[in-house]
């Protein structure tokens, strides 16, 4: 019997495709789950329980062929009607994180045995990007009626490994799934995820051979890896970011950075992403400057990443007539990294003429913080979505949930919900071009670097690849 | 007896009380909003208001308290809002971790403490009695934590013969139990073990200035037989209740220990449940602990009466 | 003349075991309707056993601790009606000394400010001659007044008694009750206290009720003497009427078990038998009838009350009439030899009276 | 006895200042252990209060080109994962840690002397009540009322302080009230209340000076509790807030860079085992001068 | 009582070695002698080396700190020069001893019975029933009523002067030839003071053991003893038979002592006193340890230590003004 120990940075939360919200819960949703849509390398949408899709030319329906022969880990086919209702259950349960995503929905028909119709309220291109995530779940709607919200203490899906049992911080266990329809790819018996927080510890237990595999290994720790010849390092750009939140018009907290966007720019100039890359990420990880990072097909390459100039941030300062050291309260979750870059961030922009104070919130706070706008830059990451959209709108559009810093320009809301309008790449590159000028130039964020996904395995296990977004895909993984 | 007894219990009931109005007071006060928590970058308004209903988080304190206070008596301790589990199958999951460790850290600390202890006693002003010193002093001043750094630096990095975290269950395998959780135990174990060898010496030494021991001398015992017949018994009975009062310091100390070596149990449930502010269940732990910690001194109490005949009459 | 002090079926009752609400089950009967009376300048010993009650009615009588019932008339006042600030007063009039010299010294306090303290609570004198009239007290009590500055771990049991009677004298009380003074120093020493005793008595006209349970001191140093048993008094009468014709059995026993410093004294010595009960649960009737070689069906059943005979010696006993003559019960030490009397004497009278030395006789300094 | 004019012997000069506190200070310099504790401690305050003039280098100063260098001569204790000098950062943390435990200590000394004397001296209900409470907090592990505490109050050191303070408290209540009911029942107290002495004299000047023996070896031996108390929390990130070091911070820190930069993790660990060890050291010494049974 | 005596002190002298190297001479050049079946009296005042000096018979007092010097000849053997094992065959066996407290002497935890017990068996040997039987025998001949209930009590349910005839009961248990009383009735009241001393009487006239009793009464000196010897600050000063003792003390401390004692017969307004205090026994006095207290002070007392010399038969006294009527006559 063959076992792949897979070492998570977190415990995950629930198990439930619908109210699942964090990183690692995606990880192990990947191996038990499957979902209607994936995507490949370069970002491409490949079907996956689902054959093919077929958006009307207004955009206003989109049609969904599945996969036949499904069957969920209860034995329960998955047809047109479990897709309707595990769509719906996104949609309606009430505790479900899935809703906005699928905001767009007006509502899921049935057209034949295999064959589902979404209706949209509005055209709505990132659509399908969500169903290569959690929305895109299929869970068995006899298993998920019988649970309610308790569903995911014990999941019924449709993916290559079935649930056996979860230890609470401890590990999560998984057996093969017989009747998978994708079974001939399936090579290793069991999966266990075991939540290992420490970064070095969970290195140190991939060395010994207590794990396969590792997610988030530390840049620090990178050549580490590579020097060890049992170990293999993959590696993927990442989806999202890190980003500076600039508190520009929530009132509580307004400073000289809310006043003038000549401020913000100030500040910008003065932060040397790639020294910060170097010192705190050993080079590792890309700069950037933009909601995706410079790898991504949107990326704007009309807008490269500006270097470090002290002297002009300086002249800013001067025009927005603002006394030095500008004083600004920085808000970071508390952790190491963040502490760092914090550190770098607060060391450089002093030499512009800003005095940061930096203030480390525990993680749990600091969303209640940011939404009361009690910050005047608040460091925070986003892990990313596939489409871009994921990565723009909800903190840019007045008033979207996530606009913490209350950032509101006609303009670019006007260009975001174009973005959302039309699913033809190019077209939608050329919106998002216009938006990035006037983003770049306003500032609501300032972007720092973009993460690169890093995953180390034993030389052992064969067929890892890395996907952007993270995931740790288990099909097709063997043990030599 | 029976009254102090009595009497002893019924102190317990108060104190619980103010336990759990301790714990849910402290909570209810610890900042952020737990549905905001819950929902992490995901947050959308109308999931996050209806979370706050569903676990009533909209009502007034004393209301959430009621409502607690009602459930825990019906033996209902609410469940995880990160993980929906109830807390009661949480807590039941997390119980046998923590017991293995600890008392394999208070076996660890029983057979190093007190015989070094009595040693340092009976050998005063020796260089036995200067080593068990050292000792003791260097396990009250070592910090847990970083002990347990060192250990994992050089026990599973350096030298790769201990898995530096995780658990196994001693049913499933018991080499592998006991090797995922030596390291742990012993950090937490030495440091209790140094402040047992303390009491244990500085008790064994009263007694071994006491009237009664100079009698058995005077009957002509042997030395053996003086210290392990007539000092010693008189000496320990003192530790059980100190043993019972380490255990705070056990439960302190694993807070951290756990937290270091990733092992799932009641330390780090309740740490990553105070900073993902899962109420229920640092409710749920915390009284769970108290309750144990309480229970322990009065069985410790009892146990003291019964070894000692002066109180048992 | 009207006592100084009088006291009326005094009782106190301690709180042996409490229920679980706090409701008390069990009583130790410490002082179970004592009564005397003590006049100004006189000395009233209270003999009796370990446990018997003698420091409880020690307290008492001062309201350290409240009574359970009873009366106490201190010059004519009703003690247990003072409010706080009458009863701060009346601490001017009584004060206390202990057996135990080392526990009942301050020991973060320098002699001086042990002193002072009584001095400035009750404003007797003003701030500026404190520290004189310290030094006064000390000569009093035979200490030298540079010792103020010391602390009391720097000076020997005798001189920390010393301190102790100076305390109690800073206040310039009429009443001092002696817990056992003596009972914790050495024979030389505790002679040098008896007298110092005295002979502030003499000086100050001050009333004592000494607490011992050494009858050969009692017999030094009291008028009265009230004999009690398990919280109550047998026995009370002059000194000398006790020690020539004591009647009740257990003064009898108790006088009779006196050591006497001459080898075979004559004596007839009552040897108790039996256990001696325990004050948390006491014999009915008579609380000595488990004891009492002279036991009657009566005794068993039937408390005697303290009965005075006219001549101020009180007896609680039923058969106080039928006993035995107790002519020979107190053992007789002789006296001395003439020659040793006279050595005793010439020793006594100092340095001077053999040869004149120069030895300070106070203040030496301890090791 | 009218000897006024008695010439004071010479050899009684040396014992007229002899005072309990020079007494317990003589038999503390006699033990080499505890002068050694000493030893450290002053030198660790003097560190920390002359920081600024001894430490070679800013300690928050950032260097690109010296990120996580092993001991030098230049550095002799190493450079952090920013490039900053740890032993300069160490120096500073001592600034953390040693204000983390007196602090600390004088906030729970603050809180619990009082109200263990309240419930020593009155008794009754208050007694009850108080003590009811002192083993509810006791029953609660110190290190999560600590990390509750400091959640609430907010991650900064001064916060981490007042969290240890209110949760050592009831140690100091527990102590306290014992130490008064044992002193309570001594005859000078006895005698004191004989003298006409109102309650709160008997309670301050009294009973509080002899039982401040007591108190200052338990609070000697709480603050090398709270200091490492104060460093876990700084461990867990609830403490001292970047980029100002503490020991506990600089250990958090260190705990990533186990592998390549183990010198990051041994010298604050070795501070805080130094200080720890001689309060521990001189708290030691401490109860065995002020023993009272040693005359 | 002219036979060679059972215990015989030659120069005994012990020091204390402190913690802070302070040097305390506890017991200097003590010279004591004991026949079989008589009673010494031991009485001096508090800290003067009495219980030191019986410790050191019973080679109880602690290795470290103690330096004991001269020699302890008991029975033939010399009890300092014995190795530990022998002694502790000597001591409960031959060599018994009562200790003061009654209270604490006893082993709260264990039974009297087992305590009693383990003294026969240890000395003994035999069935732990026989033994058992025995230590009932035993408790009887204490006085204790219904031993066979009794037996099995633990210390803190007897009374006082129940514990200390426990304590009598276990130091006879295997009949010593001699018995050391430290204070075995100071802690007691008159009336158990009385009992016991009544006890001891009765025991030693039925077992002939020689017994050594300390205290710091005359009185109870007066009572029971055969011999006298009065021990001041380390020394023995003055030895005599208990009635020259009593009618013609030698030693100024012994008239002092005699003198500060309230009489029952007649009325004294001024007891006799001691004036000054007990010297330092860190740096004793180079002449008579008592000279500052002295009031028959002479300057040759204070330059050499006066020899223990004998002023009448039988009576030894230590001051160099002996015999002491001369002064008064
Ligand atoms: N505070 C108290 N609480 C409970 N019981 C007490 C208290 N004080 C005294 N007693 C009990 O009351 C009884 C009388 O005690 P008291 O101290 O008055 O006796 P005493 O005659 O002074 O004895 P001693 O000679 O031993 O000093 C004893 O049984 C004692 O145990
Ligand atoms: N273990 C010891 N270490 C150091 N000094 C000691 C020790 N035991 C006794 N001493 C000292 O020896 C001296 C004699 O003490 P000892 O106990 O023999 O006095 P004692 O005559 O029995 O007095 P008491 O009547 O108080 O029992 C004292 O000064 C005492 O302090
Ligand atoms: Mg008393
Ligand atoms: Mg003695
Ligand atoms: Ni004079």
């Amino acid at each position: 019997q063959t076992t792949l120990r897979i070492g998570l940075a977190e415990d995950p939360d629930i198990l439930d495709p619908s109210i699942g919200r964090t990183y690692v819960g995606r990880i192990v949703f990947s191996a038990f789950c499957d979902k209607l849509f994936d995507i490949d390398e370069k970002l491409n949408i490949v079907p996956q329980l689902a054959l093919s899709h077929e958006t009307s030319a207004d955009g206003k329906e989109m049609t969904i062929k599945l996969r036949p022969g499904v069957k969920f880990h209860d034995g329960e086919p998955l047809d047109a009607e479990a897709a309707k209702f595990s769509l719906e259950r996104h949609m309606t349960l009430p505790t479900s994180f899935r809703k906005s995503e699928l905001a767009s929905v007006d509502h899921v028909e049935v057209v034949d045995p295999l064959t589902i119709k979404l209706v949209l309220k509005t055209p709505y291109s990132p659509l399908i990007a969500q169903l290569t995530d959690r929305s895109g779940m299929m869970v068995s709607p006899k298993a998920a009626k019988e649970a309610g919200d308790k569903f995911g203490l014990h999941p019924v899906c449709a993916g290559p490994y079935k649930f056996v049992e979860r230890v609470q911080q401890d590990r999560m266990v998984f057996e093969k799934f017989a009747d998978y329809w994708n079974k001939d790819n399936i090579h290793i018996d069991r999966v266990v995820f075991l939540p290992i927080v420490d970064a070095t510890v969970r290195l140190a237990n991939l060395k010994s051979g207590g794990l396969d595999l590792i997610e988030r290994v530390l840049a620090t720790d990178i050549k580490d890896v590579r020097a060890d010849s049992r170990l293999v390092l993959s590696t993927a750009p990442e989806l999202g970011y890190l980003g500076l939140t600039v508190n520009i018009g929530n009132d509580k907290t307004k400073g000289p950075l809310s006043q003038s966007a000549k401020v913000r720019q100030a500040l910008d100039l003065s932060i040397d992403r790639e020294a910060i890359n170097q010192v705190v990420f050993n080079g590792e990880f890309t700069p950037g400057n933009q909601w995706v990072s410079p790898k991504h097909p949107y990326y704007q390459k009309a807008f490269p990443v500006r270097g470090r100039d002290v002297a002009k941030a300086k002249a800013l300062l001067k025009e927005a007539g603002v006394t030095t050291p500008v004083t600004v309260d920085y808000m970071i979750p508390k952790g190491a990294e963040n502490e760092a870059v914090a550190q770098v961030v607060q060391s450089m922009a002093a030499e512009a003429g800003f005095d940061i104070k930096i203030r480390a919130v525990e993680f749990a706070t600091t969303f209640k913080q940011a939404q009361a706008g009690e910050f005047q830059v608040f460091q925070i990451n986003w892990s990313g979505r596939i489409d871009p959209d994921g990565n723009s709108y909800i903190f840019m559009r007045s008033k979207a949930p996530q606009n913490d810093g209350v950032y509101s320009n006609p303009e670019a809301d006007k260009l975001l919900e174009d973005g959302r309008m039309t699913s033809n790449v190019e077209e939608r590159k050329a919106i998002y071009e216009k938006l990035t000028k006037i983003l770049l130039d306003d500032l609501p964020i300032i972007y720092i670097y973009h993460r690169t996904l890093l995953i180390a395995h034993t030389k052992k296990l064969e067929g890892y690849r890395q996907m952007p977004d993270g995931l740790v895909r288990v099909v097709g993984l063997k043990f030599k | 007896m029976l009254n102090f007894l009595a009497r002893r219990i019924a102190q317990i009931v108060p104190t619980l009380f103010f336990v759990s109005v301790l714990i849910f007071s402290l909570q209810q006060l610890l900042p952020g909003d737990p549905a905001l928590v819950m929902a992490g970058e995901e947050r959308d308004p109308a999931v996050i208001e209806q979370i706050r209903q569903q676990y009533k988080l909209d009502q007034p304190i004393p209301v959430q308290y009621v409502y607690w206070l009602k459930g825990v008596l019906t033996g209902n301790f609410g469940e995880s809002l990160r993980n929906k589990m109830p807390v009661r199958e949480l807590i039941a999951q997390k119980l046998p971790v923590t017991l293995q460790l600890g008392s394999m850290a208070i076996l660890i600390a029983f057979f190093i403490g007190i015989p070094a202890g009595i040693v340092s006693a009976v050998k005063k002003g020796t260089a036995w009695d200067y080593g068990a010193n050292l000792f003791a002093l260097w396990g009250i001043s070592t910090p847990n934590f970083w002990l347990g750094i060192l250990l994992i630096f050089l026990f599973s990095i350096e030298l790769g013969w201990l898995p530096a975290s995780g658990y196994v269950p001693l049913t499933e395998n018991w080499r592998a139990s006991l090797a995922a959780t030596i390291m742990p135990a012993f950090v937490l174990g030495n440091a209790i073990s140094a402040i047992l060898m303390r009491h244990t010496r500085s008790a064994m030494l009263q007694v071994l200035e006491s009237d009664y021991v100079r009698t058995a001398r005077a009957k002509g015992l042997s030395e053996r037989s003086v210290i392990l017949k007539h000092a010693m018994r008189n000496a320990l009975t003192p530790i059980i209740t100190l043993g019972a009062l380490e255990l705070g310091t056990l439960l302190s100390g694993a807070v951290l220990t756990e937290q270091i070596f990733s092992i799932p149990g009641f330390g780090k449930l309740i740490v990553d449940a105070v900073f993902n502010r899962d109420y229920a269940v640092v409710q749920g732990v915390v009284l769970v602990t108290a309750t144990v910690y309480i229970t322990l001194n009065l069985i410790a109490d009892i146990a003291y009466i019964l070894v000692n005949p002066r109180l048992r009459g | 003349m009207t006592a100084l002090l009088e006291v009326n079926g005094l009782v106190k009752h301690f709180v042996a075991e409490r229920s679980l609400f706090g409701r008390a089950l069990a009583h130790v009967k410490a002082v179970d309707g004592v009564s005397f009376s003590l006049d100004a300048g006189k000395t009233l010993a209270l003999v009796g056993e370990s446990g018997c009650g003698k420091s409880t009615v020690s307290r008492l009588v001062l309201r350290l601790i409240e009574p359970d019932a009873g009366a106490i008339r201190f010059d004519g006042h009703d003690l247990l009606s003072l409010d706080a600030d009458a009863l701060r007063k009346f601490r001017r009039e009584a004060q206390i000394i202990f057996q135990d010299p080392y526990a009942s010294l301050n020991p973060r306090m320098t002699v001086g400010q042990i002193l002072t303290e009584p001095l400035a609570l009750h404003d007797l004198v003003p701030p500026a001659q404190r520290a004189e009239r310290v030094a006064e007290i000390l000569r009093l009590v035979g200490l030298e007044p540079r010792l103020a500055r010391r602390y009391p771990h720097e000076f020997s049991g005798g001189q920390r008694q010393r301190i102790a009677i100076a305390r109690a004298l800073a206040v310039e009380p009429k009443l001092i009750i002696c817990d056992e003074p003596v009972s914790a120093l050495d024979v030389s020493i505790r002679s040098q206290i008896l007298n110092l005793l005295r002979e502030l008595q003499d000086r100050l006209g001050l009333a004592y009720i000494f607490v011992s349970h050494d009858l050969a001191v009692v017999k030094h140093i009291a008028d009265r003497v009230a004999v009690m048993n398990l919280g109550q008094i047998v026995e009370e009468a002059d000194a000398d009427d006790l020690f020539a014709t004591p009647r009740h059995p257990y003064s009898r026993a108790l006088l009779s078990a006196i050591p006497v410093p001459k080898p075979r004294a004559k004596r007839s010595r009552i040897v108790l038998q039996g256990e001696i009960p325990s004050a948390l649960n006491p014999p009915t009737g008579c609380r000595f009838h488990t004891r009492c070689p002279y036991l009657i069906e009566r005794c068993r059943s039937e408390m005697p009350q303290l009965g005075p005979d006219g001549i101020g010696h009180a007896t609680a006993c039923h058969r106080t009439s039928e006993l035995p003559s107790s002519a020979a019960i107190v053992p007789s030490d002789g006296g001395f030899s003439p020659v040793l009397e006279k050595l005793v004497a010439a020793f006594s009278g100092g340095p001077e009276a053999a040869r004149g030395s120069g030895v300070s006789p106070l203040g030496t300094d301890p090791g | 006895m009218t000897d006024a004019a008695l010439p004071a012997a010479p050899a009684t000069q040396t014992y007229e200042l002899d005072s309990p506190a020079r007494r317990a200070r003589r038999r503390l310099f006699k033990r080499k252990a505890a002068v050694f504790g000493l030893i450290v401690i002053t030198a660790f305050i003097l560190l920390a209060v002359l920081a600024p003039l001894v430490v070679p280098y800013d300690p928050i100063a950032t260097s690109w080109s010296l990120v996580r260098k092993p001991p030098t001569a230049a550095h002799w204790f190493g450079t952090d994962e920013l490039g900053r000098d740890i032993l300069s950062r160490i120096v500073y943390g001592a600034r953390a840690s040693l204000m983390a435990g007196l602090i600390s200590v004088a906030i729970a000394l603050g809180i619990g002397v009082p109200l263990g004397l309240l419930a020593g001296y009155r008794g009754g209900f208050v007694d009850a009540l108080i003590s009811r409470i002192t083993d509810a907090m006791l029953a609660c592990p110190f290190l999560i009322l600590a990390i509750a505490l400091a959640a609430f109050l907010g991650p900064s050191l001064g916060n981490a302080m007042i969290a240890i303070g209110i949760s050592a408290t009831p140690i100091f209540i527990r102590l306290t009230r014992g130490q008064v009911l044992s002193v309570k029942a001594e005859d000078y107290v006895e005698a004191a209340r004989a003298l006409g002495n109102p309650p709160w004299r008997i309670a301050f000047s009294h009973i509080l000076p002899n039982i401040l023996p007591s108190l200052l070896v338990q609070a000697t031996l709480s603050i090398a509790a709270a200091i490492i108390a104060e460093a876990a929390l700084s461990f867990l990130g609830l403490g001292q807030q970047p980029p100002a070091p503490s020991w506990g911070s600089m250990l958090n820190a260190a705990q990533r860079f186990l592998t390549q930069a183990p010198w990051m993790a041994i010298w604050p660990g070795l501070a805080i085992f130094l200080v720890v060890l001689s309060l521990n050291l001189l708290g030691d010494g401490l109860r065995d001068a002020l023993d009272p049974r040693q005359r | 009582m002219s036979t060679s005596p059972l215990i015989e002190i030659k120069d005994l002298r012990i020091r204390f070695h402190g913690d802070d190297g302070r040097i305390t001479h506890a017991v200097d050049s003590v010279d004591l002698s004991v026949a079989n079946g008589a009673t010494l009296g031991l009485v001096g005042e508090s800290g003067c080396g009495k219980s030191v000096t019986s410790l050191a018979i019973m080679g109880l007092l602690p290795k470290q700190s103690a330096e004991i010097s001269g020699a302890i000849r008991f029975d033939g053997l010399d009890l300092l020069q014995t190795p530990d094992q022998t002694l502790r065959d000597l001591r409960g066996n031959r060599l018994a001893m009562i200790f003061q407290e009654p209270m604490t002497s006893l082993n709260p935890s264990f039974t009297i019975g087992d305590q009693i017990i383990e003294t026969i068996l240890r000395h003994r040997g035999g069935s732990r029933k026989g033994a058992r039987e025995r230590a009932i025998e035993l408790l009887r001949r204490v006085h204790i009523p219904s031993p066979e209930r009794r037996i099995d009590e633990y210390p803190h349910k007897l009374s006082g002067g129940m514990r200390q005839r426990v304590m009598i009961a276990m130091a006879l248990a295997c009949d010593p030839r001699l018995l050391i009383a430290d204070e075995p009735t100071t802690a007691l009241d008159v009336t158990l003071q009385a009992q016991i001393l009544e006890l001891m009487r009765e025991l030693k006239a039925a077992s002939g053991a020689a017994i050594i009793l300390i205290t710091h009464d005359l009185g109870v000196v007066a009572e029971v003893c055969d011999e006298v010897a009065v021990m001041y600050a380390g020394e023995i000063v003055e030895r005599a038979p208990v009635d020259e003792l009593f009618s013609m003390p030698q030693h100024p401390y012994t008239v002092g002592l005699l003198g500060s004692i309230p009489r029952l017969d007649h009325r004294t307004e001024q007891l006799a006193t001691i004036e000054g205090m007990v010297p330092n026994m860190a740096q004793p006095p180079a002449g008579c340890r008592f000279a500052a207290r002295c009031p028959f002070v002479l300057d040759a007392c204070t330059t050499a230590p006066p020899p223990l010399v004998e002023v009448n038969p039988g009576h030894l006294s230590r001051c160099i003004r002996a015999p002491l009527e001369l002064l008064v006559s």
